[in-house]
């Protein structure tokens, strides 16, 4: 260590005090390459929705990360819900599915004094003390995919009733495997609340309605939401479960991952992965027949109708009240149920023929 | 071109063209001229002696001639052709190689590795041919009598034989044409040293010109076929062997009257020898049966307070290590240290300090200072704690005390505040001594304190040195300078090979008897 | 691979030191054989305890499953064996699986030599770190901290919101992923094609052995004449084409292949290496031993999701791994230096 | 002290006014002090308080990637602190203790066995993130007791918000401790040449021990400062910290082989990192942009303080490469 010390310190010596020409040559150097960061930002079309206070309503639009299919379709919904109601959205979001950063964006979005955030929330709780800086400020909060403590949004649009959803992934169930038998619940963590909600709907639909009754789950496990961690989730458990039957999970990442173990396992035919997923990541196994059907809401619906009650709200076309009806173009008449929530439920099944989601069957 | 055992090299003994020819060499570092107009020749075939104290230039021409530095002026010739080597590797290429005290390795590697790394011979298609390189190595092992295996790991071999790797990996690039041994007997066995001769003889027998750089005069008598004495970096005479006998060449080395010492330095000259303190204070130092595995042993010695005891000694004859273990940088194996006449328990430097024995190491740069701190800061690092008032350090006493310090001293510098690198090698050694001065010891260790200084900072530091002794200071000054030795120390003890070889008292120590005492070797006893 | 005994009779007083040395080459040298035999156990341990955890079925998908991290581990260990570190392997993978799938994408006909693709990208990210290494003399950590944030970001910059599923590639990049070559699984034969390669490579070719010499004793590479900033950029430019490799095998595996790939993976290849018995202090360990850490660090996390262990216990795991190895690793160097001293006294007191 | 690049701290105060001249021209919101401070109050001021404690550890030469996870877990044991009804004035010390104690643990681990700090440390972020994630399972906490979010969220007389005097403070008692007391002096020392210390009666081990320690106290100050901003603690706090940490440290003049640095060259590089970042996201530039655009600087400002100016770094890049 010694001598890289006397080799730097020599170094050092003769560059010493900085020459006033090297002090200003560093200069340029490092603010030069600041301006080109930031000028390369502002035009790479990166740079969205440079605000300015004269244009309409702007709407933001916060997913859970960017990047992910699903959020992208909510975006295009929510973006014709605002050319239709004369509004700007800005989409912007982190790229991992990371509390704090959702909330940087938050507190990034608050000073631009929004007038609407249309946000799937990571966290019940972290996002609040930052919303509710925002609704002070006048905006209004609409929450879809995943809701926040009430203080810190207007309205939260569920994607169905939970028994709704139930029933479309057991109908799904049953569409794979006729006759039912055993079967594993996958969610991403145990203490996600929506997941939590899924399965208890399910477990009373199964004891109430006999039609279910052939299907008992043995298991369930974790999957954290990660394409790999469910595959090797999926593999495992189909060893540990030789005589399964059923993968059942509400998780878009779980459901077309362990369809792709299945593949590679070659238990095509004995072994069906369903629940809800996304028709880009399904096509492959409803072709090969790897999964005969699985349900899903639209997404693209889904970001529309959250922009639709947003802008409504706050250009005060309707009130946030119970019992408010709303009839929304393309889904039909919506109502904000008591605790301020509105159903989408525009249930859909997807199978082979029907892999997308204009060709999609609705459910009845 | 590997040169295969057997044929004789062209260009032999006899044929008139010397080996190596050095002319009006001259180096100097920052003041201190290492080497001055030094001109000599090596005939080729021939092993050959460069001897000379501490300091007279030997390791510098060695590192011009093998690449490691460039001289200032003056020119190397081999075989004849004027050479300039501005890397180790240029040398090698040539021929020339340069073996140092310790070897350059790669301790996770096998020796045969560490011989061929970089030159493994190669498989048509590029892939190195092991069964070729683990043969070869083990001809070339054997060649040396070495007794290493191909695949012995480096990490487990004592110095010699990492020495034999690395004469092993010379013969192996081919070089045969000139081959120095920068004191390569220093961490021998005997056995171990009767196999290097025997190796260096078949070397010159092949027509490789040997150089060997050592103190160990009784070693190389029947060796070496001619010598060269350096002193003060100016060549003196390069002589056949046959006609010196060891005492002429230590008369060469170090035969200058104390009057000629340094010609034309008036100061210097003008040093009176210490007058022998007329009354000893009580014994401030004493150590007994002081050891360290495989380094030195029972080493007992006392040092009183006013008293300077020198301890002289060859490179590498474990003096420095004595001293860490007595300062409590490294744990001795077996002995006790009794500072003011109390045991000292479980020893480190801060322990020590605290009891006011301080130790000025040898490596100035790595152990004494930090070069990028200032002088101040570097001066009351130790003191720091008593400087300062519940934690908090007091700049204005800090201040005064190394201002205070610095002028006593006459440390040459614009302000306090200057970085020490900046400073010249004697005035950096000088704040090194004003670090442990400002903590004002009872016991101070110097160890080679005017090694590498400029002579006139070299009279003032024994000037001072001199003053701690007469206000009572127990000063252990180590130095292989014997000059120095002879006129500073009131006693001198001799440390050759780990063990105290000879105490002498200021009458009876002279140069000629504390040289033999110092390269009086543990088994040959003579 | 016997080597032929030394030729010619000793002379007799010469100590013959080879079995003394033998001690001391078979403690540091074969350490990938200690972590075979923690992986045999940790094996047994497993099958007592999951029921299913011994059948075929179950070693098959932890081959496949540590393969991948195989061809990872192998790369970051030509990087640690240079007593540097690579943190941005994870990215690296992102940004080449993403970019080379998506030039597969745009030339579905083009064949398998597509692979190259992401092989090239990775390269390039190793090269990259190379020269900001060895060139720019940055230490490793910063530097390869700095350039995982920017492959990642150029990875999301370059999807842009995009992801290519495993429906629009051409069917041969699945096929590498599933099929098997008399029996084995290509994604196996490709992950030790990698080590033979690797192993070869660091023990066959100069600049292998240059490689551990530059990690052993850096001072002493000026003697040698080695230049030790070309050896180490073409380290990172070697583990960047591994990297690039294992970005394609990921692609080919997932279902569908976003940004957002392969978040850590840096942590489990260095946790595999150190577990593999590869020394962070640089001159010492094998491909074949981070290949065998890699394969404990599956084995480590098959076993725990049959036990049905939630996600903090393979996050405990790695995390601890990577400390007791490194801990063994200190005491094992520190013993064998301990060992090999007290030899040479006894040769020489 | 050599002032190697004296310019160094001039140019972050340059670089600093540069950056918000550039983010007002982005964005019309940027330019008001509420915005600048309640930004910055975010973006700085849990990152400030971790990047003290890294300074710390870097001077002596040594490096401490666990500091996030250490400051996650602070997290979750505020929060189950909090639910088994301890006040805030006791669960503070009580967290402070805990994080302290895996800094020593840290530096003990480093010390002893003489392991490069990095290899240790990586291993010690998966074990402390995996405890945290033990005690505190998956799901958030926030449902605190009164008085814990005060320190993060509060602001005096409503303009100048508590973390920020937080961080202030913390640096200004960095700033003494390092500058003016023997602590401060042996951990340069340290850093400059750990053998002449040791020799000049420095304690080495205990200082660098110290050293490891404070980084980790540090790291549960900032603990409860995140509870405050945030009202929730999950055990994945903090994931990707890191960078924007190491960052921050480097680009404050601090040199990463140890021995030099000051904590106004740190303040002004958080300053700088947090306008660029404030700029950024009111252009609503994506958050991969984001950490681009930082991995960018970090490299950039290592490469300028390891060559010693920008002519250097183009001839050790143009001529060898």
């Amino acid at each position: 260590m010694d001598k890289e010390m006397i080799r730097r310190c020599t170094e050092a010596m003769n560059e010493g005090r900085m020459s006033r020409r090297k002090w200003l040559q560093l200069m340029l150097a490092s603010g030069l390459s600041m301006s080109t960061i930031s000028a390369m930002l502002a035009n790479t079309g990166v740079l969205v929705g440079r605000a300015d206070a004269a244009t309409p309503l702007r709407v933001f639009n916060v997913p859970k990360f960017t990047g992910f299919v699903y959020f992208e379709l909510a975006k295009a919904g929510g973006e014709k819900a605002c050319k239709e109601l004369g509004a700007q959205q800005i989409y912007i979001g982190t790229t991992t599915a990371d509390v704090e950063g959702q909330v940087h964006v938050l507190q990034n979005i608050v000073p631009q004094r929004p007038d609407c955030i249309v946000i799937a929330a990571l966290d019940i709780n972290a996002p609040v003390p930052t919303l509710k800086q925002a609704r002070r400020r006048g905006a209004i909060v609409v929450t879809f995919d995943a809701d926040v403590a009430p203080a810190g949004r207007d309205l939260f649009i569920n994607m169905a009733p939970f028994d709704v959803q139930a029933r479309a992934m057991l109908e799904s169930a049953l569409a794979n495997a006729p006759d039912g038998g055993k079967a594993i619940w996958i969610a991403p963590t145990p203490t996600v609340a929506n997941f939590i909600s899924q399965k208890k709907a399910i477990d009373d639909l199964i004891a109430k309605d006999p039609k279910f009754k052939s299907i008992q789950f043995v298991d369930t496990l974790y999957a954290n939401d990660d394409a790999d961690k469910s595959y090797s989730i999926g593999t495992s458990a189909m060893q540990a479960h030789p005589d399964l039957k059923l993968f059942i999970s509400g998780s878009g990442i779980s459901t077309p991952a362990i369809n792709k173990a299945i593949q590679d396992t070659d238990r095509v035919g004995k072994v069906f992965a369903t629940g809800f997923a996304l028709p880009s990541t399904m096509k492959t196994y409803l072709s090969s027949g790897t999964c005969k059907q699985y349900a899903l809401w639209s997404p693209y619906k889904y970001g529309y109708m959250a922009t639709y009650f947003a802008i409504l709200l706050k250009s005060g076309k309707i009130k946030n009240a119970e019992g408010v009806a709303v009839d929304v173009p393309t889904i039909g008449s919506r109502t904000i149920e008591e605790g301020s929530v509105a159903d989408l439920s525009s249930m859909l099944f997807f199978s082979k023929g029907h892999d997308d989601f204009d060709t999609a069957t609705p459910m009845t | 071109m590997i040169a295969t055992p057997g044929t004789v090299l062209e260009g032999s003994a006899g044929s008139g063209v010397a080996r190596l020819s050095v002319s009006q060499l001259s180096k100097s570092f920052g003041g201190i001229h290492a080497l001055r107009a030094v001109s000599f020749d090596i005939a080729p075939g021939e092993i050959h002696a460069l001897l000379g104290e501490n300091g007279a230039g030997k390791s510098t021409l060695v590192k011009i001639v093998s690449g490691l530095h460039v001289a200032d002026h003056g020119e190397v010739f081999l075989d004849g052709v004027p050479r300039l080597f501005r890397t180790p590797m240029e040398a090698r290429r040539a021929g020339v190689v340069a073996v140092y005290q310790d070897p350059k390795l790669f301790p996770h590697l096998d020796v045969t590795e560490n011989i061929f790394m970089g030159v493994q011979p190669l498989h048509r298609l590029g892939t190195i041919d092991r069964r070729r390189m683990y043969d070869r190595s083990a001809e070339l092992l054997c060649d040396l009598e070495a007794g290493l295996s191909p695949t012995a790991m480096v990490a487990g071999l004592s110095i010699g034989e990492m020495q034999f790797v690395e004469f092993a990996r010379a013969m192996a690039e081919g070089v045969d044409r000139l081959l120095f041994l920068d004191e390569p007997t220093a961490a021998l066995t005997p056995s171990e040293t009767e196999r290097l001769f025997r190796v260096v003889r078949r070397l010159r027998d092949r027509g490789t010109s040997i150089v060997f750089i050592s103190h160990r005069l009784e070693e190389l008598e029947d060796l070496v076929d001619s010598v060269t004495v350096l002193r003060d970096g100016q060549h003196v005479t390069t002589r056949a062997a046959a006609e010196l006998d060891e005492a002429a060449v230590v008369r060469l080395m170090v035969g200058r009257s104390i009057e000629d010492l340094y010609p034309g330095r008036t100061e210097l000259a003008a040093e009176t020898p210490r007058a022998v303190p007329s009354h000893l204070g009580e014994v401030r130092l004493s150590v007994r049966g002081l050891a360290q595995r495989g380094v030195f042993e029972n080493v007992s010695f006392d040092v009183r307070a006013g008293e300077v005891v020198a301890m002289a000694g060859l490179v590498g004859a474990g003096r420095s290590e004595i001293a860490q273990t007595i300062f409590g940088a490294t744990p001795p194996t077996s002995g006790q240290i009794f500072v003011d006449g109390k045991l000292t328990k479980v020893s480190n430097p801060r322990q020590m300090l605290s009891l006011g024995l301080a130790y000025l190491p040898e490596d100035r740069d790595g152990e004494g200072l930090i070069p990028r701190l200032s002088i101040m800061r570097n001066l009351v690092l130790p003191i720091m704690g008593r400087l300062s008032h519940f934690g908090v350090v007091s700049p204005a006493r800090e201040r005064d005390v190394s201002r205070r310090y610095a002028a006593d001293l006459q440390i040459k510098a614009q302000t306090i505040d200057q970085a020490v690198a900046t400073l010249s090698g004697g005035n950096r050694q000088k704040v090194v001594l004003a670090k442990w001065l400002a903590m004002n010891p009872g016991v101070l260790i110097l160890d080679e304190p005017t090694h590498g200084i400029d002579i006139g900072t070299k009279a003032h530091v024994h000037a001072i040195v001199r003053s701690l002794a007469e206000r009572g200071l127990a000063i252990l000054l180590i130095s292989s300078d014997l000059p120095e030795v002879l006129r500073m120390g009131d006693r001198v003890i001799v440390v050759a090979d780990g063990r105290i070889t000879g105490v002498f008292s200021r009458a009876d120590a002279t140069q000629e008897a504390i040289m033999s005492a110092a390269s009086r070797r543990r088994e040959l006893g003579r | 691979m016997k080597r032929r005994s030394t030729p010619g009779a000793l002379q007799a007083e010469s100590l013959v030191v080879a079995p003394l040395n033998r001690a001391g080459v078979g403690l540091l040298r074969n350490r990938a054989l200690g972590v075979s035999v923690f992986l045999v156990l940790l094996g047994l341990l497993f099958s007592g305890l999951a029921p299913n955890f011994a059948t075929l079925g179950n070693v098959n998908t932890i081959a496949l499953n540590g393969a991948i991290l195989v061809v990872v581990a192998c790369a970051e260990a030509i990087v640690v064996i240079t007593r540097n570190y690579d943190l941005s392997i994870g990215s690296t993978v992102a940004l080449a699986s993403y970019v080379g799938l998506d030039i597969v994408r745009h030339f579905p006909h083009a064949g398998p030599i597509l692979i190259l693709a992401p092989v090239a990208i990775g390269t390039i990210c190793g090269a990259i770190n190379g020269v900001l290494v060895a060139y720019g003399r940055l230490p490793s950590v910063v530097a390869t901290l700095g350039t995982m944030s920017v492959f990642r970001g150029l990875a999301f910059l370059y999807a842009n919101g995009g992801q290519i599923n495993g429906s629009d590639l051409p069917p041969w990049v699945e096929r590498t992923a599933t099929s098997h070559i008399f029996g084995i699984s290509t994604l196996l034969l490709v992950a030790s094609a990698v080590v033979v390669l690797a192993s070869l490579m660091l023990g066959k070719l100069r600049i292998g052995r240059q490689i551990y010499a530059i990690g052993s004793n850096p001072e002493a590479a000026v003697f040698y004449g080695l230049n030790a900033r070309r050896v180490v950029f073409t380290a990172y430019t070697m583990a960047g084409m591994l990297t690039g490799l294992a970005a394609f095998l990921f692609a080919a595996r997932a279902s569908w292949i976003v940004p957002y790939l392969a978040q850590g993976l840096e942590l489990t290849a260095l946790a595999a290496v150190v577990v593999g018995g590869v020394s962070v202090l640089g001159g010492s360990g094998t491909a074949l031993g981070a290949a065998i850490g890699a394969v404990t660090l599956a084995t480590l996390d098959n076993g725990l999701v049959l036990l049905g262990a939630s996600e903090f216990a393979r996050e405990l795991m790695q995390g601890a791994a990577i400390v007791v190895a490194v801990v063994v690793d200190a005491l094992l160097q520190r013993r064998l230096r301990m060992v090999l001293k007290m030899m040479r006294d006894r040769r020489f007191s | 002290m050599i002032r190697r690049l004296p310019g160094w701290e001039t140019t972050l105060v340059v670089l600093l006014v540069f950056a918000g001249a550039v983010a007002s021209f982005t964005s019309p919101f940027y330019l008001s002090f509420d915005q600048i401070s309640y930004s910055l109050q975010q973006s700085i001021a849990v990152v400030g308080l971790i990047a003290l404690g890294l300074m710390a550890v870097v001077v002596i030469g040594e490096i401490d990637i666990s500091l996030p996870a250490i400051m996650a877990l602070g997290n979750i044991l505020f929060a189950q602190l909090s639910q088994a009804g301890f006040s805030v004035w006791l669960a503070f010390p009580l967290v402070l203790f805990v994080c302290g104690l895996c800094g020593l643990l840290n530096g003990v681990l480093v010390v002893l066995l003489g392991l490069p700090s990095l290899a240790i440390t990586l291993g010690a972020m998966g074990v402390y993130r995996a405890i945290a994630l033990l005690l505190g399972g998956q799901q958030g906490f926030a449902d605190f007791l009164p008085g814990y979010f005060w320190l993060g969220s509060a602001s005096i007389s409503g303009i100048v918000p508590v973390p920020l005097v937080v961080l202030l403070i913390a640096a200004l008692l960095f700033g003494f401790v390092m500058h003016w007391t023997v602590l401060g002096r042996a951990l340069f020392a340290c850093g400059l040449n750990a053998r002449t210390a040791f020799l000049s009666g420095i304690r080495v081990y205990a200082v660098k021990i110290v050293a490891f320690t404070i980084a980790g106290a540090m790291s549960g100050l900032a603990s409860l400062v995140y509870i405050g901003q945030f009202q929730s603690a999950r055990a994945d706090n903090a994931s990707d910290m890191l960078l924007f940490t190491v960052t921050a440290v480097v680009l404050g003049g601090v040199d990463i082989f140890g021995g030099r640095g000051n904590v106004v060259g740190l303040i002004l590089s958080l300053l700088l990192l947090g306008t660029l970042e404030n700029g950024m996201g009111l252009a609503n530039v994506s958050g991969s942009v984001q950490t681009l655009a930082i991995g960018t600087v970090l490299i950039v400002s290592v490469l300028i303080a390891q060559a010693g100016s920008w002519s250097t770094v183009m001839k050790r890049l143009g001529v060898n490469s």
